[in-house]
């Protein structure tokens, strides 16, 4: 999973593979992160809350 | 409100995320699988320093020479002995498995007292000098009782230190009831007597000859010397030598076999004289040998001027294959062809004594089986059958004898081997259940010693042997394992192991050379245990007098150095003593009947003229209550001698033979149809001495109306691993005395198998 | 699935069984267990519960008695070299706890590595893989039988024949401390070779000339199991028998007589 | 009692006659759970699998469960995909059913291997070239997705959004919701189609093997194309039973239609698919390797061609036709059936993916392995089934997941 444990080889199909894992993982991670920061940032600011929508 | 419930919440998750962040879950998700390598209760067997012990197997007659792999103080692996000359490298499956009898479940682990009922289990651990104050406190109050005859002795193996020293002691005390697990070795030791002359035992030359003709011998079954059988037969298929097998049941030999002779059980002997015949008839046999080297080819007259008919009109008058084939059911062309292959070859060799050769036989069967061997010239030359004298080292003077013992010993034997009847066996320990439930004898049975025998599992009609045991007051048991004999004892005085103790080993069965081996302590003893002959002295010195004199030796250990003299030290350094250059007598010399030479056995009996020579067999049961013929079978994946299957073989066990506690009978189809029964379909068998519950296996390797059983299964002592599989075939079969031997000739029992 | 690390020739180590010679006496299989610290359970009957890396299988001709005939064949894991280490096992395994060795050509086994899944059990015609069900359990004092040669299995992971690798790694320390650059022939065998009793078992590496392995191989009656798979498995069995070697694939019902096939 | 976590402007049935419900169900789901941790103490020797059926009820049920939930990513993809914006009336519903479906599938998965402790290896010491590892990748992916398109329906929960920073974060992920429906539908059309790959790549096991593109078999588009054609349909008939079961229309007619019409399609094209790859397989790859089709399906006490009738006929065409006929998709109870034999022909195929692979004798001196679960499996099987009802039983009560229902239900003021 890593490229510091011992199986990893860089050849092709592990990159193809490992390539679209983590690029999943990313999206998957990175939108998380976006909608949960957005969410302080709203909340802070005021936005949404009781009743207000 | 709010608040609190908003702190609370924040609270929950930060901490959540804070721990998710932390190293602690992931320290913990890699502690758990490392746990899960090596979970506390999985054993982590510790390394150590390496060694190898040669030894000897003493698990059957067969005698390998084993190497045994050390760690430290444990042995861990059992391996055959590169170069020896029994099994070079080779092992049996009993051998590889051995370390599971040396650290298995049921040793007993110290000398024990019966505290329970016979047969309950209780006991009571009691210390070596109890024990052999018991032991021999009993022997003594029997003996000056004036019944020292009623003492009777069973050991497995017959030559040897050890069972010389049974011997010995009962000399000494005044018993003649010496018995020894009996075997085909009896039976051919009778048959070279007889037309021999000579008191040897049967050496056969296997892997030289070029056509065997096997008369249902187990010959990669466990037959003689099972891995020098196994390596014979390898060379065999090497050197593209042909194997005929001639038996009811497609058995592995008989499938190995080049051709697969299906003869109806019980008329080998028929088949062998008919193969006769047509070697005579046909002027196919060896004619330099028979005119010189043999007697009773021809009619002859006794020193009275009587006439006898010979071998040859013997066979000429009854034996022809159109005969034969109708008590064998083997096609008349078959037998002519076989026996002009047979007399063709260049070594031909005959073998007999069926499947592994536990049960002795019948005698006439051997000595016409050994007559086809005569015809043919193969005796005492390469790939013939060779007699070798018995292993004669113990030479210890006679025991002093005080009255008491000079009276016992003038008493009749209990099993019935007294000169009259069976001038040529030595015990019939068949015979002895029966000798001790009618009492034949004139006397009561009151004690008996059992050392390297199980009689309770392994003699036929377990009811009658299971009854003498009950009528007889007190049982010693030197088992090393919590065996079915040793289950029922009243004392047991534990032996080492074969890998604990050193002992000699005498003459493997079949093997064309004279060999002494020497098994020794490969590890020190595991628990509290003594060689057996040392128990025996200690018996005996404490009985003191006549009977402790007998014993002068300071210990087993110097009596086995005394014994084998020049030998001993070439043993301690080797495990073996080879007699290399052995060769065996020419013809000339080889005889030392009456006539000094090779008697068939027309000439051979010197009391048997009113005996039917050729009777067949007869088995207990009649047809009409029971239709079908039951056989037992051997297999080397289950031990049936005195030592039970070790877990390994257990696993080995095939899944046509075994299901959970269910054995499988083989039946033919046909058979099968006929009682309304199918695969795997559970059934009674019943025989005239025993039922059993079984289920059906339908296989075409057995024919109609005849039906098999193996041999092995049905322990009720012993481990969980082999106890209570399967039924003892010895359960549901008796012994049938062979009118010469005396010894135990069944085999087979009628039967009848019915839906349960 | 590594490349060769190693400078001397890569190594491919194979058996021939002499069906011929094989008396289905079981030897081997208890060699093998004693070898490799198998474990044993009270009931071991059915035989696809039971762990017997080395199982002996019976053949049956399937005709009539007198007709009928049975042979036994032996079977350890074939360590399938498929096409280029291409096994059907060791590309399943999701963990990569089972490997195509190029060196010797042995499919090993990670125990410590192995979850459970029993892919490659799904994955093996053979049955060569077995699963533990249960912890292994020795009778107390047993465990002192145990060779530290081969480690324990526990619970829950898949164990199969290894060739007995550790005994080519001791041969191999050997060999390297004393400075030599091979590997005798009878330096590394099996325990199963060296207990048959029947002399039944060849092992050696079937692309040295000098092994017996090499010319036992080319046998005219030589053939492997389900060699139309593709498993290009390296156990070779040979029988004088052509119902046996017609056993050793499937067949359809029009196609011939089975010939020796090129290796 | 709970009328303040009720969505507003929907009935929901009495208090006591949904704690019944949850509590018979949870009777089900405890059984499950200690046949669940009878395997996990005790090990697998709590089922009847053995050394020759390795993978059994287990593995069909993950691969049945997974097939099912393929109605979330297919739904998805039409909806945020290719714009087929009436089934955000049934999306809510269809990630649920996804989502109870892959969680199932993942703890199926947890009982299943023997060190479950150690499971976390596949990723770990991942081996690129098992077709499993591609399942676990992707299906941890997915399930991962599942739950993002989860939490904003959890997160509409009355009280739960009246926290503000609820609210916005329920607001902020429908707004990029595309983005993750979109990745998870990629990562779908992989995990699905691996699982075919499962069996298809077998090419010592000629029941399974196919021979594909690449390093895919054939059998790997053909699940991804057949979850596609039967998830869907698994959800129309949760729906319908939803409905009968609360005794409510909940999505209109014509959302449930257009979604059955593509099914059916999807179905269609995915059966003659299936066809040309088993007429293929009988008559070049099997006898290939020795065997005739009929070497598959006879000398067994189970396996004829029945199994194979029930699968494609009964389970592929019939429906097919039913569902791409405007007449057989309108009328309720043909739309049922075909829904009902969808979903079997799914599960069948599943099925003889999994064990019907394994029963099959390979070498000639063996016979069929046949198998019957213990009760440990069925128990654990049934467990997720208990899990799903229950799972359904407390989001429908709580959450606003049908869009249509207020308006296909309208409540008489007194009930507000």
């Amino acid at each position: 999973m890593f490229p510091f444990s011992f199986e990893w080889i860089w050849d092709m199909s592990h990159m193809v593979f490992h390539g679209g894992l983590w690029y999943a993982l990313s999206i998957i991670g990175l939108g998380m992160t976006y909608c949960i920061l957005k969410s302080v940032v709203d909340t802070v600011q005021g936005k949404g809350g009781d009743g207000h929508h | 409100m709010n608040i609190a419930r908003r702190s609370f919440l924040a609270f929950l998750i930060g901490g959540a995320a804070g721990t998710a962040l932390s190293p602690l879950p992931w320290k913990l998700t890699d502690d758990l699988s490392i746990w899960t390598q090596t979970w506390p209760w999985t054993p982590v067997p510790p390394d150590g320093e390496y060694s190898y012990v040669n030894s000897v197997c003493t698990l059957c007659p067969g005698g390998c020479g084993i190497t045994v792999r050390k760690v430290d103080n444990r042995a861990v692996k059992i391996e055959g002995m590169a170069g020896h000359p029994v099994n070079d490298g080779g092992i049996c499956i009993l051998g590889a498995s051995g370390l599971q009898l040396l650290y298995g479940p049921r040793r007993v682990k110290a000398p024990m007292r019966r505290v329970g009922e016979r047969g309950e289990g209780k006991w009571e651990t009691i210390s070596w000098d109890e024990a052999i104050a018991a032991a021999a406190e009993k022997l003594e109050g029997i003996r000056s009782a004036g019944n020292p005859q009623g003492v009777a002795c069973m050991v497995g193996d017959r030559y040897g230190t050890v069972p010389s020293l049974f011997e010995r002691f009962m000399t000494a005390y005044g018993s003649p009831n010496f018995m020894s697990d009996a075997a085909i070795e009896d039976s051919y030791r009778i048959t070279l007597n007889l037309m021999h002359g000579k008191n040897a035992i049967p050496g056969f030359d296997a892997g030289n000859a070029d056509f065997v003709v096997s008369f249902g011998s187990g010959v990669i079954e466990g037959w003689g010397s099972p891995v020098r059988m196994f390596l014979a037969h390898g060379k065999w298929k090497d050197e593209n030598k042909t194997l005929v097998q001639v038996e009811p049941r497609l058995s592995n030999t008989a499938a190995k076999a080049d051709k697969w002779v299906a003869v109806q059980p019980g008329t080998e002997a028929v088949l062998a004289l008919s193969m006769a015949y047509v070697i005579i008839k046909e002027n196919l046999y060896d004619k330099s040998f028979v005119a010189e080297n043999a007697a009773a080819f021809e009619d002859w007259r006794d020193d009275e001027g009587k006439t006898y008919p010979g071998f040859k009109t013997f066979v000429l008058n009854g034996f022809s294959p159109a005969d034969a084939s109708k008590v064998t059911g083997v096609d008349p062309s078959l037998i002519v062809s076989l026996a002009r292959s047979f007399a063709g070859a260049e070594k031909p060799l005959a073998l007999c004594g069926r499947g592994k050769g536990n049960t002795p036989g019948s005698l006439h069967e051997f000595m016409a089986v050994h007559a086809l061997n005569g015809l043919v010239g193969a005796i005492n030359r390469p790939g013939g059958v060779w007699a070798i004298d018995v292993p004669d080292y113990v030479t210890w003077p006679k025991p002093g004898l005080d009255e008491a013992a000079r009276a016992g010993l003038e008493k009749p034997r209990v099993d019935g081997a007294d000169g009259g009847a069976y001038p040529y066996t030595e015990s019939i320990i068949s015979g002895f259940a029966d000798g001790v439930n009618s009492g034949s004898a004139g006397y009561g049975v009151e004690a008996l010693l059992v050392s390297g025998a199980n009689p309770l599992y392994t003699l036929r009609d377990a009811q009658a042997v299971r009854k003498a045991f009950d009528s007889i007051g007190f049982v010693v048991s030197f088992s090393s394992y919590m065996d079915e004999t040793a289950a029922q004892a009243d004392l047991i005085l534990p032996n080492h192991t074969y890998l604990e103790r050193r002992q000699d080993v005498p003459a493997p069965f079949g093997l064309n050379m004279p060999v002494i081996g020497m098994s020794r302590p490969v590890v020190p003893p595991q628990f509290d245990t003594r060689q057996v002959g040392d128990s025996l002295m200690g018996i005996a010195r404490k009985m003191g007098g006549s009977v402790g004199d007998a014993f002068g030796w300071e210990s087993y250990e110097a009596c086995l150095k005394e014994t084998m003299g020049a030998a001993w030290e070439t043993l301690e350094k080797d495990g073996i003593l080879v007699k290399a250059d052995y060769a065996p007598e020419g013809w000339g010399e080889a005889f030392n009947t009456p006539s000094k030479k090779f008697q068939f056995f027309t000439g051979a009996y010197r009391h048997g003229e009113n005996k039917d020579l050729m009777s067949q067999m007869k088995i207990e049961g009649e047809a009409a209550d029971f239709p079908l013929i039951l056989i037992p079978y051997d297999s080397m994946r289950l031990a049936s001698g005195p030592v039970a299957d070790t877990p390994f073989m257990a696993k080995t066990i095939e899944e046509d033979v075994l299901i959970h506690d269910d054995v499988y009978v083989q039946v033919n189809p046909a058979t099968a149809a006929s009682l309304n029964l199918r695969e795997g379909k559970v059934a009674e068998l019943t025989t005239p001495v025993g039922k059993a519950r079984v289920r059906v296996h339908l296989s075409e390797g057995i024919g109609e109306g005849v039906i098999a059983l193996p041999t092995g299964l049905g322990h009720w002592a012993n481990s969980k691993y082999i106890a209570g599989k399967g039924v003892n075939v010895n359960r549901l079969m008796s012994p049938v005395a062979d009118p010469v031997s005396g010894l135990d000739a069944a085999w087979g029992i009628r039967a009848k198998l019915a839906r349960a | 699935m590594k490349k060769a690390q190693e400078h001397t020739a890569p190594k491919k180590y194979g058996m021939v069984i002499d069906l011929d010679k094989c008396t289905g006496c079981g030897a081997c299989m208890a060699a093998c267990m004693a070898e490799n610290n198998v474990p044993f359970r009270e009931d071991e009957t059915d035989k696809n519960l039971s762990i017997t890396w080395l199982r002996v299988y019976k053949l049956t001709n399937g005709k009539k008695f007198p007709n009928a005939d049975v042979c036994y064949l032996p079977r350890p894991c074939m360590h399938c070299e498929g096409h280029h280490g291409h096994s059907p096992c060791v590309s399943v395994c999701p963990a990569t706890a089972t490997d195509y060795s190029y060196d010797t050509g042995i499919v090993s086994q990670i125990y410590t590595r192995c979850f459970g899944c029993r892919y490659c059990m799904a994955a093996c015609p053979y049955h060569v893989r077995y699963f533990n069900w249960w912890d292994p359990v020795w009778p107390e004092g047993m465990e002192k039988m145990l060779s530290p040669n081969v480690s324990v299995r526990t619970r829950g992971v898949v164990e199969k024949c290894s060739f007995c690798f550790h005994r080519y790694q001791i041969a191999m320390e050997k060999v390297r401390y004393e400075g030599r650059a091979e590997l005798a022939e009878d330096e590394y065998q099996t325990a199963c070779t060296q207990a048959c009793p029947a002399n039944a078992i060849t092992f050696g590496d079937l692309n040295n000339h000098d092994h017996a392995v090499y010319k036992l191989k080319t046998h005219p009656d030589a053939f492997r199991l389900l060699e139309r798979l593709g498993t290009n498995p390296k156990v070779y069995y040979i029988s004088s028998r052509e119902w046996v070697r017609r056993q050793g694939d499937n067949y359809l019902e029009n196609e011939g007589k089975v010939v020796a096939k090129a290796h | 009692m709970d009328t303040a976590l009720i969505p507003e402007g929907r009935k929901r049935c009495p208090l006591w006659q949904f704690v019944l419900f949850i509590a018979v169900v949870g009777a089900v789901l405890l059984w499950g759970v200690y046949a669940m941790i009878l395997c996990w103490l005790k090990g697998l020797n709590q089922t009847n699998m053995n050394n020759a059926y390795g993978f059994a009820l287990w593995i069909w049920a993950d691969l049945a469960v997974i097939a099912l939930g393929g109605g979330a990513f297919f739904s998805g993809f039409l909806k945020y995909i290719i714009g087929k914006d009436e089934l955000k009336n049934l999306i809510n519903y269809a990630v649920i059913i996804g989502f109870i479906c892959y969680s199932s599938a993942l703890l199926i998965l947890a009982i299943d291997i023997g060190q479950p402790l150690r499971g976390w290896f596949i990723f770990w010491h991942a081996n690129v070239h098992s077709m499993l590892t591609e399942v676990a990748f992707c299906l941890s992916c997915y399930f991962a997705v599942l739950t993002i398109e989860f939490i904003p329906l959890i997160l509409e929960n009355r009280q739960i959004d009246k926290v503000r920073f609820f609210h916005n974060l329920s607001h902020n992920m429908h707004h990029i919701m595309a983005v993750f429906a979109a990745t998870g539908a990629f990562l779908s059309f992989f995990h699905q189609g691996s699982l075919g790959g499962v069996a298809g790549v077998l090419f010592a096991r000629p029941f399974g093997f196919r021979e594909g593109v690449l390093i895919w078999p054939w059998t790997f588009f053909l699940f991804t194309w057949s979850a596609a054609a039967c998830g869907p349909c698994f959800t129309i008939l949760i729906t319908k039973i939803t409905e009968k079961v609360t005794r409510k229309k909940l999505v209109k007619d014509n959302v449930i239609e257009l979604l059955a019409k593509i099914s059916g399609w999807m179905l269609l094209t995915y059966i003659v698919a299936k066809i040309i790859d088993t007429w293929y397989w009988a008559v070049v790859t099997a006898p290939e390797a020795g065997f005739t089709m009929m070497d598959f399906y006879s000398n067994n006490p189970l396996y004829g061609l029945w199994i194979l009738f029930l699968e494609i006929v009964l389970g592929g065409i019939v429906p097919a036709l039913i569902l791409i006929t405007p007449a057989g998709r309108k009328n309720k109870a043909t739309l049922l059936l075909a829904t009902v034999l969808a979903v079997i022909g799914v599960c069948v195929n599943r099925w003889v993916m999994v064990l019907q692979v394994l029963a099959v004798p390979v070498m000639p001196f063996e016979s069929w392995f046949m198998y019957a679960p213990s009760w440990q499996e069925v128990a654990t099987t049934i467990l997720p089934l208990a899990y799903g009802a229950i799972l359904i039983a407390i989001a429908h009560r709580y959450l606003p997941i049908f869009p249509q229902e207020p308006e296909l239900n309208p409540v008489e003021q007194q009930a507000g």
